[in-house]
Formats: structure tokens, C-alpha cells, sequence
């Protein structure tokens, strides 16, 4: 069709997978994706920046057409919207304050407040392991916040994608005050499949489309190609 | 179908004090009975009961906030309009400028600039982190609470600067005339007879401000919004949330009215 | 504070910030206007209309001056747009493509004019009834009428509402940020959290927002002035 | 039927604001050159008559006619009239020069504007033609001075002489004056009498209700004295002020002295 | 060197609003049960003088004495007076009671609360005695009926009679009326003046600026007559009222008649 493909991004955001440069352009590794797969698959496809937290009605209500913003797979997701197959799966870490020594698990996180951003696998997962031990979880609209209420001392752990804290941690901010305390235990369940395109549920046609344009771009090396520039291992995961 | 020409032209007829019997209204409410109960059949409402209990604590959270910030607000607004209507110039000219400021610029923005602005300079601070006020500066409802009460002052500050012009001279100069001292004077005649004529305006004021409490959910508190917020990421709802949000509200905004005239109806005022 | 930051090309996020400043006043300039449009006609269905229309509009600035504007926004956001594809699909037609910046002055449009109506009411109601019978005396139609004299006498009143009402318009486009909707709230939010510079870019926000303020004022008195012309100054 | 040399003609006028019925059958008749001064107390019926005349207000029965046009009116399904034809009322009211107790001149234009308004946008007057004709009106009830001025900043005298041009503006066949001067002070009421008188004067069809007795006596060609609704007496001004017969009249005129 | 029998002594008193030069130079004394009388032309300084014995206006020059107590002032420094002692004027307020054109009764509080303000909140009186008192005054004023309305639902006799009330509640050492009856409709101004009269019978100080000059001459003892910021001509009301000796005193008897 004539018509451009309409990707919603979280408008909020998510380095190094999409974030608005100071030119007003998006960028990030998750864009370069999206170019590469629109070519592969013939699309036209255009930005379009959504509230994280309107973002499946948005995709509902057809103010977009695909959503490509860190959105794993889930089973709760799956009830409303379908998912292309996964195009990257991380996984998921912690980080604290330097000054402060503890473990990813439940007994590290006793007494201890938690930031999450709000509507995320992370949150979930963290309402479901460690709401009993921690002193609180706050919930944040973007994931930024939280690193920075991090920085402000105001949270004393950030759980998230290990790859969006590699990239914290790696900036000034992050470097002076914070530290990885290692990556969470698995659980499938909450965590999911990796991420995936969201798709409406009827746009068979587009999934098919996107599956096959995934899999050239992984077989071809187009992938990998624009993956180095932002990370030195295998994003694609297992 | 225009038959009447009385009807027709534009002068004004106040309308006829009317029952809610009239069949209009009768049909009125059977389509919004009738809307009410589809709502309820075919919309998912199954998530209800399992969010019972966050949705009071935010309920209550909510209310916490509007009163213990319009009440903080409106002690704020009475110096602030005072020193507008009587002060010295500089005084004058740093209550109209926090005025100006604080309604010129979005409540948002303003909560935003507190809470990741000023909020996270006070962590660079290690004084102010090894404080005793660290455990509430790290929090957020100190943010909110501060940003609500300064909004609510300025555009209460604007009303009682009003209202305090408002009274009529002569009725200062009588209290002037009897020999009360100026502080006397200020709590026994000026101050009640300026709040007597802010009150209407108060009440808009307040229903205003619970209508900006929302906003605080963006800095992490848990009021009303919030809890909905998360029931809409959590279950992927769109509408149900928002328009038992909304019902809430419209019943909050519904009880504030009802206290209000109540309140007025206390001392009669007739026109002032 | 980084004033480089703000440079008006990249890296400064100075040309973000002002591509943000015009989303938003077009935002509050479009909202505002269709808020105008549905205020004459809502004062007119109050003031002149059968019981129905009355009863309708009342329950509509009821639930618009109850409701938080926030949730207004979600709600309309997406029932609104949802609505009109739903029609569009009923009617056998492609689903329109809506604009942010249509959704946007809709849903302004939708709160503003709720306010509006009630204003343009008072201020219609608060024209000296003799005024207007004096027009039907001397012979003119319904029309002109509102035309000739209901609308120009009703402007002093109507000032003072309605100026409060186009810099609360300007002041709400910053609520679009939670749908997305790249005004100067939202951008000013991205420049922060990209940056890390959060107090700086509020700050500049706070002082762009407090400027269109304050041009406002200084029209928004040339316009009173010029409305209130035929009224004795108030002590 | 009726006679072009009779500027109105009221027929049998009822009106009933619900359950109250403040005129009950009042017929009255202007010829050309008339000057009717309608006397009557408080709630008698005088302003209600003077505007059922041009259609201010709607009578529930009865007929109106305007130099021998008949206002056409039709039942409304409730017991009242309502016009049939709304064109043929707003022309009537343009020969129709109304003035008002409370002046109610339009706040938002100058004297002169207000003037002008119906000349060039009702009765599509050339412009300049009707500002012509304006100021010798003005210079008429000594207001050429004040032309540009906005009403809220005149005197109560000057907004009413400013009415009273802004009616004869449109060559009204007859003037309407509802108490002219009641809502003056005291020392203003003789500028606006004298004006009236001037109109009396060039024998200008006029109905004029007023509580200025020694006035009336003076202009009135003709006396009506409007009680609880209906006419009790009317007559020459001679007739009613110093042989006033019907007892509520005879009350009525010692009240007042 | 004042007398106590003295209640108020004036002397040389001037007052400027910038300038234009209101009072030049007034002196009065009104001995205790003295009424005086203060008439004059509009605009010729009556309000002010009355406003400059309790200090609502402050003398540009001149002293006041009140009960042989001379209220403090010093300059200001750009040529006026103001009171060196803040308590002292104060104090001396509390023995003065002023009676408004307008009323000025406090809109937020009823009829009684009104009467026992200043007794309770400024003369700390015990509040049951203070409500004791005002009852009584009510009932001398005939509004006692009255007692819990508020102001605004009040006519304006009413209400100027509630003011009385007011000033008599703090035994004031004389009363100061500055044209109590002036904002009244006609038929209310007798209610309020029967009052007054009362109280000038019980031989009560008072000093009253009044246009009620039939009133003036039946109550007062002494008339004083103010013109252009001097006192003209003063005497007992017969002299002045029948035998007024300037030019301008006969013009103005004239006038009002
Ligand atoms: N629009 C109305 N609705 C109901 N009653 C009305 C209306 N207009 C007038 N009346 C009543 O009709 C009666 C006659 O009123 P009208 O104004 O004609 O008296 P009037 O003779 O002009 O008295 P006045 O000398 O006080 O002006 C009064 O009792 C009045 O209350
Ligand atoms: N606060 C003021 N500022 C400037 N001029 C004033 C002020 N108060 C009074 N005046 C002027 O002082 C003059 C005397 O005023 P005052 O009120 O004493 O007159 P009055 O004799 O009481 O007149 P009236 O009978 O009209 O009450 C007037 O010309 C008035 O304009
Ligand atoms: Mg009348
Ligand atoms: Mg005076």
C-alpha cells in the first residue's frame, strides 16, 4: 500500500534503543533496526513518538501501526495486540549506588527501595519477587527518571534491561554514583520471550511481512552490522 | 422551528425553576441508566475487587493532598493578596511577581522542576543528604505537596488580593472610627469580610485544585490517578479505568460543591 | 547551568525547545479558537435553547469542569479518535489519518469550550436587558441583533474570561505530553532526560511558558481597553 | 377599514402574564398630530400597553394597527397571539420611535453611532446621509457636542435627549415615550420635557406615559387614564385634571398634588 | 487650661488635600450636652472637620481637645500633622461616637454583633454585660426584633438606626453624625431623625452635619455655618435660621427653602 507504516516509539527516552537527538531526530539502535527491517521488508515506515503508557491503545485506537520500543513479549501483552517474532532479548539487571554493596536477589533488596519504570516486565517482575522484601517500588512514567532518582539517592536500586543500565552506567552521571549488582534470576514467565513488534491482531499480512524481513536481516548480516556500533556482544540473545 | 419570537431573540428569560419529573428529563436519565448499565454488562470490570484496596489508599491519598495543600495554600494567599492590596512596594512587587510566575508557567512543569530539578541538586549536596531531612527530601510528597500549595497560593493570592479591595472602605474607616488597632481590626472586620466575599471564588479554587492533584502521579506518588494508571498498564484497558477515574472525580467534585454551599449558606451575603 | 545547552542549532537543544514552543501555541491557538466557536453556540443553547439542549449542555460543562483535564485528555484522546475511525469504517471509508496536532486542538477544544460557554453566558446574561429590546423596538431581526449589538456589548464582560481562558489553554497544551505529542512540555522533558541537565531545560521552559504569558497580558489589556471603550472606569 | 389618517388604532387589547390580567380590553386610537399622554398608578397597565403596541410585548387578544396596517397575528396553541408574519412586525417597529424609561441606549457606541445604527443598518440609509441627518438632530436636543462621546459618560438628561434623537432618527410616523423622566434627578427633567415639548409642538404624533402631571396637561391633546387594565376616563387634559368624574380618578389626581 | 465641661475644644484647625485648602482655620468648643449643628453648601468642609476631631482626616494644622485631653501630633516632615501617640488617638476614638452617611455597619456580622464589636474586641468589656447593654439599645432604636439580621437584609432606616446604636454602645462623649439621613429614601429619614431627636433631649453631646435644616433648628443649641473652609456665622438656631446676618448665610437659607 501507498500508505507509510506508522511505528510508535516511546515518546520517553530509552537509550541506547531510541532516544530524540537535539536535532529533533530519533536515534538509537532499535531506529537503525527499524530501518533495516522496513527496507528488507519494502515498507515505507515512519517514527511516531506515543506516550509509553498510551501506547498499546495507541496502537489499538490505529494511531499507529507497529510499535518497535523495547516491548517484550508477554503473555498478559498477547490478550490484547499480537508480536512479531523476537528481534533482541536481554537480560535483566540491577544497579545501586557504589556506596552500598548488594546482590540482585530478594535478601539484597531487603529494606531497600526499588525503581521501576511503570507498565514494564521489570515492574511486574518486581511486584512478583521482591515486593515482600523491599521497603517500596516506585514506578516511574520513563525509565531516564529512575536512573536519575538513582543518581539523586532517592531510589536505592533501578531494576531494568541490563543493556539500558550498561548505557546509564556508562554515562557521566551513571559512572560517578552507580554499579551494577549483577543480572536477576530468569523467570520466562514475567520476563517473556525477548522483544518483539507489536502488531494489531488482525495485521497477519504486516506480521508475516516483519517475521520474514527479521529473519533476512539476521541471515544477511545487516544485523549484526548495525548492531556493533552499540554493543560488543550478541543482542539477538539465546 | 422557530415559532416563538420571544424565544428567539436573544434576551434573556431566567428559566422556570423546573422538577426533575419533566419528561425530558425522565428520558434523560433512562438513557444514562441505559448507558450506565451497558457500561457495567459489557465493559471488563473484572479487575475491580483485586484493586479495591490501593484504589481507597490512592482515594485517600488524593484527599490527604487536596486538603492539607489548599488549607497551607489559602494561609499563604492571605499575605499575598494583603501585601498586593497594602504593602510596601517591594513587598507588593514580590507577591504580584511570585504570582504572575506561578500562574504564567504549567503546574507540571513546575512540579517537574521541583521534584528532577531542585530534588536531584539537593542530592549533590552531601550536607543535605547526612540531614534529618533527607528521609523526606528523598521522597516525593513533599515535592507535590509544595508545588500543589504554591500554585494554590498564587491563584488564591489573586482572589483575596481581590477580595480585600473588595471591602468597602467605609466600613474599614467605622472599625478606624471605634479606635480598634490596626492588627484588631485586620482579624475582627477586614480579614472575615474579605474571606466572606472570596468564598464562592473559594470553591472554584478548590474544585480546580483537586482537578490538579493528578498531576503528582507523574513524580511517582500514589494518589487516585496513579493507581489507575497501573490497573490501565497492568490489565492494557483503555476506557474502563479512565471513566471509573472520572466518576470518582465527578463524585470528589460533587461532595467539595455541597460543602461549599453549605459554608455559604452560613452567613448570608446578600450580593457583596 | 550549561547555557550552551540551549544553542539554538544541535548539539544546543535551543531549536527543540522553540519547535516545541509552536506545537504548543498552535495547540492553544487552535483549541482556544474551536473552544470559542463551541462557547457561542453552547451560550446560545443555554441562554435560548429548548429544555433538551439546556439539559445537555449543562451535563457536558458539568462533567468537563469536574473531571480533571488530564483524564479528559486521555479519554477524549483516544475515545475521539477511536470514534471517528469507527465512523469512517461504518461509512465504507479508509480510516483517516489523525494528526497529533488534530487530536490535540480537539480535545483543548472539547475542555476549553465548556468553559467558554459558561463564560460567554454570564457575559451575554450580564448585557442590560434594555439594550436588546431596544434593537427589537427600533426593528431588527434575531440576527442582527446578536450581530450588531448582543456580541460587541457583551465583549467587556466576556474579556476577563476569556483572556483566563487562553492562558489556561496555553498552559494545558503542556497535559498533551502524557499522550505523546511533542509540545514544549514533552520536549523540554526529552532535552532533560537526555541531557541529564534537568533544571537547566525546566528552567528555560518555565521562562518561555512565563513569556508567552506576558505578551498575552500586554494584548490581552489592548483588547480590554479597547472593549471596555463605552465604560465608566471602576473606582 | 381604518383611516391612514389614524397613525394607531389599538383594538380591544387584552394581555395576561399567567394567571394575571394587566390589561383587560383597552382600545385606543392616535390620529395624525395626537400627542396621548396615558396617566394611570403604578401597575395600572401604561408601559404594558405602550409595548404591546410595538410588539415588545405579545397581547393574548386583540388588534394593533399602524397607519391602517394591522399587525397580523395567529393563535399559538396556548391561549396567546404570537405574529404571523415577523418581517411586518420589525417593519412596523421601524415607523415606531420608542423611548425608553431607562434610555437604554447601546453602551458600546458613541452618541452618534447610536444615532446612525438603525438609518444604516436597519432602513439601509446611505451612510453619510444618515449622519447628516443625525447631527441635525443632535444640534436639535443640544447634543451636537457630545456626538462622540459613549453614553456611560453623559448625564442621565443627555443619555435621554440622545434616546430622543436616536428615535426621531428614523422618521417615526409616531414617538413612544415610556416615562421619560422618571429615572432622572430632578434638575435634569426639565431639559428632557423641554425637548418633548419642542415634538409636542410640531404637532408630532406621539403616546407618551408619564407621571408629569402639570406636563401632560400642557402638551396632551388627548388624556387616558388607565386603571387596574381597563380606561377608566379619557378626555381633553381640561376635562380629566379639572372635572375629573369617575371617583378613582378624582382619588387619583388629588394624590398627586 | 481647658475646661473638662469642655467636651470638645477645636482650634484654628486647617486641612489640605494638596492643593486645594479645605478648612482654614475652624475653631468650635462643644460644652457637654451641647448639640451642635454644623450646616454649609456642598463641597464647604463640613464632612472634614467632623473627620479631623476623631483623626480619620489628620489636620494640616490646629489642635483638637477631647475631654481636656489634647491629642498628641508632630510634623511629618512634608509640612502636615500627624499623631505622635497612635494609643492615644486610639484611646480617644473609643470616647467618640461616629454615625456615617453610609452606615457602614459590618456586612459579616448581625445586627447585635455589630453593637457589641467595640465594646468587647477594643473596650474589653465582659462579653455578657457588652450583649446586656446592646439589647437595651436595640430596643431604644426599636430593633430589637432585629437583633440577629444581618445588614444587607435591612432597610437603610434600619440600618442607620443600628449605627446609632453602635456609636451609643461605647458611652461615647459625644456623637459625631455626618449626614445620617442623607442616603435614605424619603419616608425612612423620619425614623432615623426621631432617634436623634431623642437623644438631643436626653441633653447628649453631639455635633451633626446635617441638610435636614427644619431638624436642625428644632434640635440643635448651637448652629455653626460653614462657607468655603471658614466658619461664616455661628449662634443659637433662632439667630441664625431667622435673622442670618452674612450674605452668604441669607443666600443659603434661601436656597433650601
Ligand atoms: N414580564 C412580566 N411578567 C409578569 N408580570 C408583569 C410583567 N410585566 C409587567 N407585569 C405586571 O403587570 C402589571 C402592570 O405592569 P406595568 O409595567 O404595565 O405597569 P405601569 O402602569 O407601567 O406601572 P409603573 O408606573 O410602575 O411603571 C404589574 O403588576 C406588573 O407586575
Ligand atoms: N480625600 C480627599 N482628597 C482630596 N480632596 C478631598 C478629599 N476629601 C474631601 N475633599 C475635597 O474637600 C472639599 C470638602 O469636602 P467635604 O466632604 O468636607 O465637603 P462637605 O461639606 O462634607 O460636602 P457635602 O455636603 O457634599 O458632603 C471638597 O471639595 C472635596 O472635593
Ligand atoms: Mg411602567
Ligand atoms: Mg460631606
Amino acid at each position: 500500500s501507498a500508505e507509510p507504516i506508522k511505528v510508535g516509539v516511546a515518546a520517553e527516552p530509552y537509550p541506547p534503543f531510541t532516544s530524540p537527538d537535539a536535532s529533533g531526530k530519533w536515534v538509537g539502535w532499535e531506529v537503525e533496526f527499524m530501518n533495516a527491517v522496513c527496507a528488507e521488508a519494502k515498507l515505507e515506515c515512519v517514527i511516531t513518538p506515543v506516550a509509553w503508557d498510551g501506547i498499546i491503545p495507541a496502537l489499538t485506537t490505529k494511531k499507529i501501526d507497529a510499535i518497535m520500543s523495547s516491548m517484550s513479549i508477554t503473555d498478559e501483552r498477547l490478550k490484547t495486540i499480537d508480536f512479531s517474532d523476537k528481534y533482541y532479548n536481554t537480560p535483566t539487571g540491577i544497579i545501586g549506588p557504589k556506596s552500598e554493596k548488594f546482590t540482585a536477589t530478594p535478601e539484597g533488596l531487603k529494606g531497600k527501595i526499588l525503581g521501576v519504570q511503570v507498565s514494564t516486565i521489570h515492574a511486574e517482575y518486581a511486584q512478583k519477587h521482591f515486593k515482600d522484601v523491599v521497603s517500596e517500588i516506585k514506578e516511574y512514567q520513563t525509565q531516564d527518571e529512575a536512573n536519575n532518582d538513582l543518581a539523586a539517592g532517592r531510589v536505592d536500586a533501578v531494576q531494568a534491561d541490563a543493556i539500558t543500565l550498561d548505557s546509564f552506567l556508562a554515562s557521566d552521571q551513571g559512572k560517578e554514583c552507580c554499579e551494577s549488582k549483577g543480572n536477576v534470576v530468569d523467570d520466562p514467565a514475567v520476563l517473556g520471550a525477548g522483544v518483539g513488534i507489536g502488531l494489531r491482531k488482525d495485521e497477519t499480512e504486516l506480521k508475516g511481512k516483519f517475521n520474514a524481513a527479521i529473519k533476512a536481516i539476521r541471515a544477511n548480516g545487516t544485523y549484526d552490522k548495525f548492531s556493533k556500533a552499540y554493543f560488543d556482544f550478541d543482542v539477538y540473545g539465546k | 422551528m422557530m415559532k416563538d419570537e420571544a424565544t428567539i431573540l436573544p434576551a434573556y428569560k431566567p428559566p422556570k425553576a423546573r422538577s426533575l419529573l419533566e419528561p425530558h428529563r425522565l428520558f434523560l436519565m433512562a438513557v444514562f441508566v441505559g448507558v450506565f448499565a451497558c457500561a457495567v454488562v459489557f465493559m471488563r470490570w473484572d479487575w475491580l475487587p483485586k484493586y479495591q484496596d490501593r484504589l481507597i489508599a490512592g482515594i485517600w491519598q488524593t484527599l490527604v493532598l487536596l486538603a492539607t495543600t489548599s488549607f497551607f495554600g489559602f494561609l499563604l494567599a492571605v499575605p499575598l493578596g494583603l501585601v498586593q492590596v497594602t504593602g510596601p512596594r517591594p513587598l507588593k512587587w514580590l507577591a504580584n511577581g511570585f504570582c504572575t510566575i506561578i500562574r504564567g508557567t504549567p503546574l507540571l512543569l513546575q512540579l517537574w522542576l521541583l521534584y528532577y530539578g531542585l530534588g536531584s541538586l539537593f542530592a549533590q549536596f552531601p550536607e543535605i543528604r547526612q540531614s534529618f531531612m533527607w528521609p523526606y527530601l528523598r521522597q516525593a510528597w513533599p515535592y507535590g505537596f509544595t508545588a500543589l500549595m504554591l500554585s494554590f497560593a498564587a491563584y488564591e493570592g489573586e482572589v483575596m488580593r481581590g477580595a480585600f479591595a473588595g471591602v468597602p472602605r467605609g466600613e474599614l474607616e467605622a472599625a478606624r472610627a471605634f479606635g480598634m488597632r490596626r492588627f484588631t481590626m485586620f482579624r475582627r472586620i477586614w480579614l472575615p469580610r474579605a474571606i466572606q466575599r472570596s468564598l464562592p471564588t473559594l470553591n472554584g479554587e478548590t474544585v480546580l485544585q483537586l482537578k490538579s492533584t493528578p498531576l503528582v502521579a507523574t513524580i511517582t506518588v500514589m494518589d487516585t490517578y496513579s493507581v489507575i494508571a497501573k490497573v490501565r498498564s497492568d490489565t492494557l484497558l483503555t476506557y474502563e479505568p479512565l471513566l471509573l477515574l472520572a466518576l470518582i472525580y465527578l463524585v470528589l467534585t460533587g461532595i467539595l460543591v455541597v460543602a461549599f454551599r453549605y459554608l455559604e449558606n452560613r452567613v448570608p451575603n446578600r450580593g457583596a | 547551568m550549561d547555557l550552551s545547552l540551549l544553542a539554538l542549532s544541535p548539539p544546543g537543544w535551543g531549536g527543540v525547545l522553540l519547535a516545541g514552543l509552536f506545537s504548543s501555541l498552535q495547540l492553544a491557538v487552535g483549541g482556544y479558537l474551536l473552544g470559542l466557536i463551541i462557547g457561542i453556540g453552547g451560550a446560545s443553547g443555554k441562554l435560548y435553547g429548548g429544555p433538551i439542549v439546556r439539559d445537555l449542555l449543562e451535563i457536558y460543562t458539568t462533567l468537563v469542569r469536574a473531571i480533571p483535564e488530564l483524564v479528559l485528555i486521555l479519554l477524549l484522546y483516544y475515545a475521539g479518535t477511536d470514534l471517528v475511525n469507527q465512523l469512517t469504517a461504518l461509512l465504507g471509508l479508509p480510516s483517516v489519518d489523525i494528526s497529533g496536532l488534530a487530536a490535540g486542538i480537539f480535545v483543548i477544544g472539547v475542555v476549553q469550550g465548556a468553559y467558554s460557554t459558561e463564560v460567554l453566558r454570564g457575559a451575554i446574561k450580564a448585557i442590560p436587558a434594555g439594550q436588546i429590546e431596544a434593537a427589537r423596538a427600533y426593528g431588527m431581526s434575531p440576527f442582527m441583533t446578536l450581530r450588531r449589538i448582543t456580541l460587541p456589548a457583551m465583549l467587556p464582560y466576556a474579556v476577563p474570561g476569556l483572556s483566563n481562558l487562553w492562558l489556561i489553554a496555553t498552559k494545558d497544551t503542556a497535559l498533551l505530553a502524557v499522550v505523546g505529542f511533542s509540545e514544549l512540555t514533552l520536549v523540554t522533558r526529552q532535552a532533560a532526560g537526555t541531557t541529564k541537565h534537568y533544571l537547566t531545560f525546566f528552567l528555560a521552559a518555565g521562562v518561555l511558558y512565563l513569556a508567552v504569558t506576558l505578551v498575552s497580558n500586554i494584548a490581552i489589556g489592548a483588547i480590554e481597553r479597547r472593549a471596555r471603550r463605552g465604560m465608566v472606569r471602576e473606582a | 377599514m381604518s383611516d391612514t389618517a389614524q397613525a394607531i388604532e389599538v383594538r380591544d387589547l387584552h394581555k395576561r402574564f399567567g394567571p394575571l390580567e394587566v390589561l383587560k380590553g383597552v382600545s385606543l386610537t392616535a390620529k395624525q398630530g395626537d400627542v396621548i399622554a396615558i396617566i394611570g398608578g403604578s401597575g395600572s397597565g401604561k408601559s404594558t400597553l405602550l409595548r404591546c403596541i410595538n410588539m415588545l410585548e405579545l397581547p393574548s387578544a386583540g388588534s394593533v394597527t399602524v397607519h391602517g396596517e394591522t399587525i397580523e397575528m395567529k393563535t399559538d396553541g396556548h391561549g396567546g397571539l404570537i405574529p404571523s408574519n415577523r418581517r411586518q412586525v420589525q417593519r412596523i417597529r421601524t415607523r415606531l420611535g420608542m423611548v425608553f424609561q431607562s434610555f437604554n441606549l447601546w453602551q458600546h457606541m458613541t452618541v452618534l453611532q447610536n444615532v446612525i445604527e438603525v438609518p444604516v443598518h436597519v432602513l439601509k440609509q446611505p451612510r453619510d446621509e444618515a449622519i447628516a441627518v443625525a447631527e441635525t438632530l443632535l444640534k436639535r436636543v443640544g447634543l451636537y457636542e457630545k456626538r462622540d462621546a459613549y453614553p456611560a459618560f453623559m448625564s442621565g438628561g443627555q443619555q435621554q435627549r440622545a434616546a430622543i434623537a436616536r428615535a426621531l432618527a428614523i422618521q417615526p410616523l409616531v414617538m413612544l415615550f415610556d416615562e421619560p423622566t422618571s429615572a432622572l434627578d430632578p434638575e435634569l427633567v426639565g431639559e428632557v420635557l423641554s425637548v418633548i415639548g419642542d415634538l409636542a409642538r410640531e404637532k408630532r404624533t406621539m403616546i407618551l406615559v408619564t407621571h408629569e402631571m402639570k406636563f401632560a396637561r400642557q402638551v396632551a391633546s388627548h388624556v387616558v387614564f388607565l386603571h387596574g387594565g381597563v380606561i377608566e376616563e379619557q378626555g381633553p387634559p381640561q376635562a380629566i385634571f379639572e372635572d375629573p368624574k369617575s371617583e378613582r380618578l378624582k382619588k387619583f389626581i388629588s394624590s398627586i398634588h
